[in-house]
């Protein structure tokens, strides 16, 4: 794959899925960046009269809460806040689950025994259930959420990379580079990993849905971080409102489920696009 | 050699088989096979002679046609029947071996199953009448202990073994024509032999059209009666395979049994007559003869026309402009 | 095949020691101890805070409280609960009916209605009725469980005022029998449905990538140069060996799905596991929450070896291993 | 002249759920500067074992390793030497190539590893050994996957020679061609030989390549040399009952032969191999003595070894097989 990023955005814009999901994405990133410059008070003003229903009153285009905040305010920022909970434990878990799984597949033997136990217990712990008590535990705030996040969603991208090893591993351009008298490391960062990047690409947009979820979950239970204000805060919020005022709980849950969609269509379009078994048919 | 029949029991005409609507992968092929009559296929790898046995058979994936052409069947023309048709000719009229014994076989169901399955698709039999009939397919096979490997799932036999498998649910339903696709090539030498073997006598035994398909020029010597010679997707050269390994008349064919490793180069410092270049891919087939850009003996003509089939002696024809070897 | 399931078993009690560890570091990371809680409650002084210490061996080193922990969970004592004042087993023993019905019931129908809808759309793979079921499947596949539970209730409680909108059964009914099933299935439906629509997504998308997968086998082409009628083709030959990867997966769903029943168990007030270890964080009862990590952990282990077991009868090559 | 490869007595012994496999047991090898020893053997013979524990990919359990002269311990240190004093070509042309790495990039990766040369004189080096094995210098810029089976193995070949080793292990290095691109590739290797007086350990299951190409051949069976000697010696005078099962399987492109000595069954595994002569099971000549003693390899002189205990009587039959009229000869199956 001799492919540069830039024609793989170009590939992906030419793949319907592709285009859709990264329209949507684009949208999502606009809104946390310009959150700060259409809301420059931020999501905890109490701006107007509470429980405003979307188009009731044009200053607040999306309605207010309970508390007389401006829902729209909220949803820019708390982009912010979900996708940057998404992506950074995205990129923790993938940096843990890659470790993990390279040295596990590349070495084999005790140390791959050791490593795929403890995958094996981290997956056997319900993963939404240990990152509440991780979250209970050490105290609600972001760092400690993506880290919840994180230690929960690694062994995934570890059994992924360590299959892809396995099966580099036996292939001789791997067994040539032994014979060269290249080192272990080199091999693994040099010759296999650039080599799986294909899937590990297309798992990682899943893991940023995935987090975003968990991200959710937890506020909407009052487990999320009380200085941020993300997505799952206000459906946590409009909760108890529910029957009376749903269009608070509606409209956080349609940017999170269109976020969520967003990722997962891009993923599929980079299986699509990435996936050498299908170009070679083609 | 037996006088041969009338009506051929196989036998393809012009047949282009076509990826979607671009290049032809195999062009205006012709041949035939006879009752009782075996003929080898031989070519390298991207001739198309794999495609050609899937073609006759109507396996061809959904993204490959027969875009002209026809295949004839005991007179009938299989590429005008539907799929509910053919159905009722595979692995009854006609049946097919395949390469890789280790994958041709369902992991998850006994071998004896799968030949059971094939008797009941195109036998009105019971399921005891079937389990007895398949046991003695296995031992026509020379399979040892037949009734108890008939319980075993494919993963515990040997390659050699579960191609054995393979033969008898092709044989099952004493097919016509049978179809064996490169059937020795993933197993080893020794192993190789066995089956040829076996193949040569139930061929014997049963009259059948056997159709090898082979890039094996020493296995189509010691079990074909006639050999087709394939080269990007078109055949360059037919005829009794005494006749044409001994004196090929088309520079490919010369080629390839020049190029085959013969004696010891260190005994007497002979050196492989190659064959420059390599096969074209479809799209990058030459206007002309398709052999032209290797080919020693190409001269300027070559490079205007496919040449045209040319009868080169008694039930032999060569697709050459400039043939070598002896005349006939 | 006894040497595997040896392996398999010994594997799981590896698993299950680590899951043990982990899980009471974890909870050692948590500032405040047991006494600390039970004095939240009550007043007490500084001594009867220390006694209390050493009753629990609180005031031994953590490797030692780790191993006195561990004995005590080979007699099954997981300690006393102050939240509920009463024995954890106890409690746990109650909770764990609900959660196992909702899982069980979840990961069945999911796995059947994902299946179905993944082999259905393989077979039409290209056209429409492909295309719609695969932007269900999306869709489903990008909804949170708490989000389609919302939207349940909105609809069908709230809107309809068709369905119970909380509990395991009516409070306070005095039905038996048929009719006591009738009323938890009604009570249930919500909430099994809310936790099965991911994993329909799943399954149906495994499903689908898997059959287009073995379709495209060799000993498939081989059925086919058999002359057998497609819908054998399909449902003996490439459906089986399609559903190898699906239950693998339902290994990996069981524990998810525990976890995802914290979020129905609360949205629906249920009072199912998911539900105490919420609590038991909340109140920082830690016995509580280690025991139902411990339990809801030791389920999944069983349920996964069961799911091997069951692998190996599908898939007679797995004796090699 | 001191051999660029010796073993001695060197095991292969790996542990396996159902015991211990024994891929290689007990082999004892000499290559010597610019020579040509031929492996042939059937699959699950231990063949492509005995390459990779050679190069190094894997180690021996037991016996003695010596390249150009110098014992090999197994040290991680090592790795830097033996790369300059083996190298391997490998039969899959599409597996032996990083994807992702440019041909030119491929070729000059062992001469980075090994910093030597500045930049532009790695380069000028590329080229030249480029040259050597038949590439252009534009096909140093393509990809792997945009070359074709025969350029492929080119490539490998070139990577291999970078470091200027002694001797090439060619582990079905032919294999996967088509013939008219083997023959290319073969006489590619003689070419070569003759150059750069290479030294080759030529591992296929093909008898007839390893015959045309090798100046000794060596058979192996179940983990064993069972005959090693000059490549013609062997051909011809087929001591072993195997040598001679192996010859005869050859399907002949020239003539149509009587298959007469077909083996029956498989090879068995190597886990619990026969006692005695590993191949007694599918021997036509099998007695109650192979059962119980091992056979060794015994000099039948021309250099030729064998290890059976009737290669004499083998030899005198086979004589006396190809001296009878060809009607004599039973054909046997066709039932």
């Amino acid at each position: 794959m001799t492919v540069g990023s830039q024609s793989l955005i170009v590939r992906l814009l030419r793949h319907p899925s592709g285009l859709v999901g990264l329209l949507l994405i684009a949208l999502a990133v606009g809104m946390a960046l310009g959150a700060g410059f259409f809301f420059p008070a931020g999501p905890w003003t109490m701006a107007g009269p509470p429980r405003l229903w979307p188009g009731q009153n044009a200053a607040f285009l999306l309605g207010t809460d309970s508390l007389g905040r401006d829902l729209a305010a909220g949803l820019f920022h708390g982009s912010r806040v979900s996708l940057a909970v998404g992506a950074s434990a995205a990129v923790v878990s993938i940096l843990i689950g890659t470790v993990v799984g390279s040295l596990s597949g590349y070495y084999g033997g005790w140390l791959d025994d050791v490593l795929m136990r403890l995958t094996d217990a981290m997956q056997t712990i319900p993963s939404f259930l240990s990152a509440i008590a991780i979250v209970g535990i050490v105290g609600p705030s972001l760092p400690t959420i993506i880290f919840a996040i994180a230690i929960v969603s690694w062994p995934m991208i570890a059994r992924l990379v360590r299959a892809e090893f396995l099966r580099l591993r036996t292939y001789d351009f791997v067994q040539s580079c032994r014979i060269i008298g290249m080192s272990d490391m080199r091999i693994i960062f040099t010759q296999i990993l650039p080599n799986c990047l294909a899937p590990i690409i297309v798992a990682s947009s899943v893991l940023v849905a995935t987090a975003i979820i968990v991200e959710a979950s937890l506020s909407f239970l009052g487990l999320g971080d009380p200085n941020a204000m993300s997505w799952g805060t206000i459906l946590g919020n409009g909760r108890a409102a529910l029957r009376t005022a749903w269009y608070m709980t509606a409209i956080p849950a349609t940017a999170l489920v269109l976020t969520v969609l967003a990722l997962n269509l891009v993923g599929d379009a980079l299986n699509d696009v990435l996936n050498p078994r299908l170009k070679e048919r083609s | 050699m037996t006088p041969a029949p009338a009506a051929p029991l196989l036998q393809v005409n012009d047949l282009s088989i076509r990826y979607g609507k671009g290049v032809p992968l195999v062009e205006q092929l012709n041949f035939t096979v006879r009752r009782g009559e075996t003929v080898g296929l031989v070519g390298e790898s991207g001739c198309g002679k794999s495609l050609t046995a899937l073609a006759v058979m109507g396996l061809l994936a959904e993204n490959l046609r027969t875009s002209s052409g026809s295949i004839e069947l005991e007179g009938t023309n299989l590429t005008a029947l539907g799929q509910n048709a053919l159905r009722g000719y595979r692995g009854n009229r006609m049946a097919m071996i395949f390469q890789e014994p280790l994958t041709a076989l369902n992991p998850v169901m006994t071998v004896g199953a799968q030949v059971v399955e094939v008797l009941r698709a195109h036998r009105r039999m019971g399921r005891a009448e079937a389990e007895r009939r398949a046991i003695e397919l296995l031992e026509q096979v020379r399979i040892p202990d037949a009734a108890e490997r008939f319980h075993d799932y494919p993963h515990r036999l040997s390659g050699g073994m579960r191609q054995r498998v393979v033969i008898a649910i092709a044989i099952a339903c004493n097919p016509a024509l049978l179809i064996a696709d490169e059937p020795t090539t993933a197993l080893d030498v020794t192993v190789q032999a066995q089956i040829l073997q076996l193949l040569k006598s139930l061929q014997r035994d049963a009259d059948l059209g056997l159709l090898l398909i082979t890039h094996d020029l020493g296995v189509v010597r010691q079990v074909a009666d006639r050999i087709v010679v394939m080269y990007a997707g078109s055949v360059v050269e037919e005829g009794a395979v005494d006749a044409v390994l001994d004196n090929p008349q088309h520079p490919y064919t010369a080629g390839l049994l020049a190029a085959r490793p013969h004696g010891s180069f260190s005994a007497q410092g002979h050196r492989l007559a190659d064959i420059r270049g390599a096969v074209p891919p479809p799209e990058s087939r030459p206007g002309g003869c398709l052999f032209e850009p290797r080919c020693a003996h190409a001269q300027a003509d070559c490079k205007a026309a496919r040449p045209p089939r040319s009868a080169a002696g008694q039930d032999r024809s060569v697709r050459c402009y400039h043939p070598v070897g002896k005349p006939n | 095949m006894p040497r595997y399931v040896l392996r398999r078993l010994s594997q799981a009690v590896l698993v299950m020691l680590l899951v043990v560890i982990g899980s009471f570091f974890l909870v050692k990371m948590a500032p405040g101890d047991l006494v600390d809680v039970l004095a939240g409650n009550s007043d007490m002084t500084a001594d009867q805070m220390a006694s209390l210490r050493v009753r629990y061996g609180l005031d031994q080193p953590v490797l030692v409280q780790l191993f006195i922990y561990m004995s005590r969970l080979v007699m099954l004592d997981f300690g006393y609960s102050p939240l509920n004042a009463a024995p954890v087993l106890d409690v746990i023993m109650g909770r764990w009916p609900v959660t196992a019905i909702l899982v069980v019931s979840s990961v069945v129908i999911s796995m059947t209605v994902g299946t179905v809808l993944g082999v259905i759309s393989a077979r039409n793979a290209g056209n429409p009725i492909d295309l719609s079921i695969s932007i269900l499947m999306l869709v489903l596949y990008a909804t949170p469980s708490f989000v389609i539970a919302i939207c349940f209730i909105l609809f069908f409680s709230v809107f309809l005022g068709a369905m119970p909108i909380a509990g395991f059964a009516t409070v306070g009914t005095q039905a038996t029998g048929f009719a006591y099933a009738w009323d938890v299935v009604k009570h249930l439906a919500m909430p099994v449905a809310a936790l099965c629509t991911f994993y329909v997504a799943i399954y149906g998308r495994i499903g689908r990538a898997s059959m287009l997968e073995v379709l495209k086998l060799d000993y498939v082409r081989t059925a086919r140069a058999k002359g057998l009628p497609e819908r054998r083709v399909i449902y003996v030959h490439a459906l089986r060996n399609a559903l190898l990867p699906l239950v693998t997966m339902a290994g990996l769903q069981v524990s998810a799905l525990v976890g995802g029943a914290v979020l129905i168990e609360t949205i629906f007030g249920l009072p199912g596991m998911g539900r105490t270890a919420f609590d038991a964080v909340f109140e920082r009862d830690t016995n509580l929450l280690l025991g139902v990590l411990f339990i809801s952990s030791l389920s999944v282990v069983v349920v996964n070896f069961v799911i091997d077991l069951l692998y190996m009868a599908l898939d007679p090559r797995v004796e090699l291993a | 002249m001191t051999p660029v490869l010796q073993t001695n007595d060197l095991k292969v012994h790996h542990k396996t759920p159902r015991g211990m496999l024994r891929a290689v047991d007990g082999v004892s090898i000499e290559v010597a500067p610019g020579e040509t020893l031929g492996l042939v053997g059937e699959s699950g013979c231990g063949k492509s074992t005995l390459a990779r524990c050679i190069v190094g990919i894997s180690r021996p359990t037991e016996g003695s390793l010596a390249l150009g002269g110098v014992v090999q311990q197994g040290r991680r240190a090592e790795r830097f030497d033996r790369a300059r004093a083996v190298q391997m070509v490998f039969q899959d042309p599409s597996g032996s190539l990083n994807p992702r790495l440019s041909v030119g990039r491929i070729i000059e990766e062992p001469l980075m590893v090994h910093r030597i040369g500045s930049r532009m004189e790695r380069r000028k080096r590329v080229e030249e050994i480029a040259g050597q094995v038949g590439l252009a210098p534009y096909h140093l810029a393509r990809y792997p996957h945009e070359l074709s089976g025969g350029q492929r193995q080119r490539v490998s070949i070139a990577r291999a020679l970078t470091l200027e080793p002694g001797l090439l292990v060619c582990d079905e290095a032919v294999s996967a061609l088509d013939v008219s691109v083997q023959a290319q590739v073969l006489n590619l290797f003689l070419d070569l030989q003759q150059r750069l007086g290479l030294a080759y350990l030529f591992i296929s299951h093909d008898l007839a390549v390893v015959r045309y190409i090798a100046h000794r051949i060596a058979v192996m069976y179940l983990g064993r040399i069972v005959e090693v000697g000059p490549a013609e010696a062997v051909w011809s005078r087929r001591n072993h009952p195997y040598t001679r099962a192996l010859v005869d399987a050859i399907p002949d492109e020239m003539t149509r032969q009587d298959q007469a000595n077909l083996l029956e069954g498989d090879v068995p595994s190597p886990v619990n191999p026969p006692s005695g002569c590993a191949f007694r099971t599918r021997c036509p000549h099998a007695r109650a003595r192979c059962a119980e003693d091992v056979p060794l390899l015994r000099d039948r002189g021309g250099g030729l070894l064998v290890a059976c205990h009737f290669a004499e009587e083998i030899e005198a039959g086979h004589e006396a097989a190809d001296r009878a009229p060809v009607a004599l000869r039973v054909v046997s199956g066709g039932t």
